[in-house]
């Protein structure tokens, strides 16, 4: 499957890579991830920590990608996930927005009035139930933007955070863009950067973000995947994820082409 | 006992302004069914996808097929975003009633389960549920001060899927895809195409009777080989990457659409 | 990971005092392990099962394990009413929860979806629900002057049945018994028991995959052969008449019920 | 599988036989007709009713015996059979109690005060459902005494009848006794008798009935099964019914002992 590239683990780190490692590093020691539908990075960072963890011997987590055949273990439906999710089975799963704001607001739906939209999302998908019940939601946003981080989304459809009689064992944990890492203090309804990725600076981050955000007086940079990491991001990871993102293994870690199906 | 027949003949009982619930993309999206129901002309339908649609919805859309949606999302994944669907939602052409995933397997499951609603956790302080009169949020009576949401049964009129296999019994194997079985439970009636007839009863073996959904949920099947092209059929065939990026292409315009109906659509109309 | 190991080490999480779901006597009743749990003098179980029992219930009321039982029916079925359970009744040694199995199976898939509660039909003016104060009835928010009964969700501590195989990775085949995977799903953890282990993973294979309990839900397996036995497992192995009618012949008098324990039950304590 | 018994359709007819007879002609022409465990002679009925209607190119209706693997296309689990009648999908159901009251209660529970009885039956297993949601329930009890028919039953697993407001789709439509066969009048909440068995009288009927009941002048004598009904009943119903009933179909068909499991 390696189709006699060169050795993989002297290249230097693709932004897709630090990406993946923060992520992995938030995921944690839990039993089962689950990563939805166009979700590449996540899946790389899932099938990471899994693989990490099994060359030292400790068989989790269960990883589901919903997208795949293989990886997917769930056999009661579509609705299964969400079931699980409901029995406090998930402990991570990863949402995005189009519009994603201060207060860890989710916007899939439009901009402007709901009935009279400018822009068009597809939808809220799990959003409004996973979002309230999984532990630990990271958010994933790859365009950190004004445009995408916002100080208050146009739609919610799901709330960051919530009243303290609303049912609610799950929420956001960290926001990881492509400038930085946040992380979301769900007791004061807010983020805080938490580190930025090599080549960004905290001005940057402060001009590009639409939302107000703690920020320390310090902030250490995203320290890099280390030389392991990326062996069995390239090794291991990437051959498991041709399966479902092709076009994304072929230009990340070039290949794809000639994954099995 | 169902009727195994013609395309044709099975989609007799999906009519003008009936609620017609289909799957998901990795469900078994009746896509040569769709097609024939443009031909036919089908309007007004009130289109319930769950929990979410692709290709299908929005050649629907784009075709003038729709009244109304309801679902959690829209789009071609990979593709893009679904052109007709967008464009619809901001010309305000179609009833969008959006919803998240396990709200609409819930209120199938409550059909299913001949209760008048099923309660859900989440939702609470989102515009999902602001945007939806037809969900009540009550204090849950065996709790205190601990607001929940409950979804109305849905009762469609018609299920439609596309299988890997049925029998004469009209007993029909979904394998793993088991809301399609929630699905038939829930709906009035149910119409499935399937890629071949399978020899024998399918019930008469355990191994696939557990994967079988039986024939007295069924009403008409129909023998449609690669009916979900260009949608994929897990285990059976991949989605056709080529022919959904073409139609992500052609989409975004209302000529490059007519091109395609026309094309894909309506020139098939000889088979 | 499921632990894939001895029946002792499996039975390790059923503690006195527990929640144990149990399944039906054509849906794997894992009798083995009842045996064992005998034997080691577990005490003080409230046992749920779903949604009636037959020899499992008698035996383990016999041998003086429960503490209360919810179940619909105990019954030996065309051997006669179930002797002990009769006694029990009767003294008064066991807290009884009389049901109706639909609500048994709603009240565990409130479990399975996360929610506090189940709406369920019928029930109302019967004595069922006079007896159980635990169930609510409430005017239907959707509706007007419609009483319906709603049932609070059951997390048992721990599911425990028998089932044809598993794998290495903890997937169990349970085929058409589906209602042993609401069972998994809406109990804190799973134990179960197999006739032999299946070689590869059951899994891979979709249709093998359509009748599987994920090994996620299931925290560990031992391989009893004929763990049903005297019950049937179906498909597999009928009941035992014989030794149905010898125990519902010995089990009418209490000395004879000592001798059924000590022959089928202790004598197998080296086993 | 008929072992050299002599032509059957010649022997008279045994009272299972007339009962099973007189329950098909009470099933009447439906889609789904579902039989309970321990039930020999409702589930003989169902599957007459079947083949009759087979015999006239009728493929209905289903027959579920739910004790059967080969007679049970149920793959939902156990819940299935009540969703499915929930749905509105099952036509015909069958219910028996130790005790029936004139109202059409009954008790599958037991006798005297619930917390101290005197005697304590299996249970009321899905009768307080289903009773409530399928159209056509028939009771069956062949013990017709004073003991099993009660003025009033001791505890009301499922009632006969229910307030206007209480949502009911179904509900008991007759009685059938080793006796006669009582129709149930859900408007007024009472039994009427509307045909005893051969060999039975009327005065008998009021003598071992512990209920009140409407009592026409003129009742008919329960029609024994034609011989057509007798022969489909012994070639064609009895060899499917020896898999689930093997000692019923040899006590009452002569057969079952050679049957195939």
């Amino acid at each position: 499957m390696r189709s006699g590239r060169p050795d993989v683990s002297t290249e230097p780190t693709r932004p897709e890579e630090l990406l993946a490692s923060v992520i992995a590093d938030l995921i944690g020691d839990v039993r089962h991830v689950a990563v939805g539908n166009a979700s590449p990075i996540p899946a790389t960072a899932a099938l990471l920590t899994r693989e990490r963890n099994k060359l030292q011997g400790v068989p989790r987590p269960y990883v589901s990608l919903l997208q795949s055949r293989k990886h997917n273990f769930f056999t009661d439906g579509a609705r299964e996930l969400f079931d699980c999710a409901g029995q406090g089975r998930i402990d991570v799963f990863f949402l995005s927005g189009g519009e994603i704001d201060g207060q860890g607001n989710i916007n899939l739906v439009s901009i402007g009035d709901y009935h009279h939209p400018t822009a068009r999302f597809p939808g809220s998908f799990g959003s409004a139930y996973l979002y309230y019940v999984v532990p630990r939601v990271i958010l994933f946003r790859t365009e950190h933007s004004r445009r995408t981080l916002v100080e208050k989304v146009s739609f919610v459809s799901a709330p960051g955070i919530s009243e303290a009689n609303v049912h609610r064992s799950g929420g956001p944990v960290a926001l990881v863009t492509n400038r930085c890492l946040f992380g979301f203090d769900a007791a004061r309804g807010r983020f805080r950067l938490q580190s930025v990725h090599p080549g960004h600076t905290v001005e940057e981050i402060v001009a590009e973000t639409g939302f107000a955000f703690e920020c320390p007086d310090e902030v250490p940079t995203t320290p890099a995947p280390s030389a392991e990491t990326l062996r069995v991001m390239r090794e291991l990871v990437a051959p498991e994820l041709a399966e479902i993102y092709p076009q994304f293994t072929a230009s990340v870690f070039g290949i794809g082409a000639q994954a099995p199906h | 006992m169902p009727v195994v027949g013609s395309l044709d003949e099975a989609l007799v009982g999906i009519q003008d302004g009936c609620l017609l619930a289909v799957p998901r993309e990795v469900s078994g999206v009746p896509m040569e069914a769709t097609r024939a129901l443009i031909r036919r002309g089908i309007r007004n339908l009130r289109l319930f996808a769950l929990p979410t649609s692709s290709l299908q919805a929005d050649l629907m859309i784009g075709a003038g097929c729709l009244a109304s949606l309801e679902t959690s999302a829209v789009s071609l994944g990979e593709f893009g975003p679904a052109p007709r669907f967008t464009a619809a939602i901001k010309a305000g052409t179609i009833h969008m009633k959006d919803a998240t995933c396990p709200a609409l397997h819930a209120a199938l499951q409550a059909s299913e389960k001949g209760v008048p609603f099923m309660p859900l956790r989440g939702l609470i302080g989102s515009d999902v549920l602001r945007e939806r009169p037809d969900w009540t949020v009550i204090d849950n009576p065996l709790g205190e001060n601990d607001p929940i949401v409950l979804l109305p049964a849905i009762r469609p009129d018609v299920a439609l899927f596309h299988a890997p296999t049925a029998d004469r019994n009209g007993n029909v194997w979904i394998g793993r895809q088991r809301e399609l079985a929630t699905m038939a439970h829930a709906s009035a009636a149910t119409v499935v195409t399937v890629e071949k007839l399978h020899d024998g009863d399918l019930l008469a073996d355990p191994v696939l009777a557990a994967g079988t959904l039986p024939g007295f949920y069924v009403d008409a099947v129909a023998v449609v080989p690669r009916g979900a092209w260009p949608l994929p059929l897990p285990d059976h065939y991949d989605a056709d990457a080529a022919h959904l990026a073409e139609y992500a292409r052609l989409a975004t315009t209302l000529e490059g659409f007519a091109e395609y109906l026309e094309r894909h659509v309506y020139a098939q109309r000889a088979a």
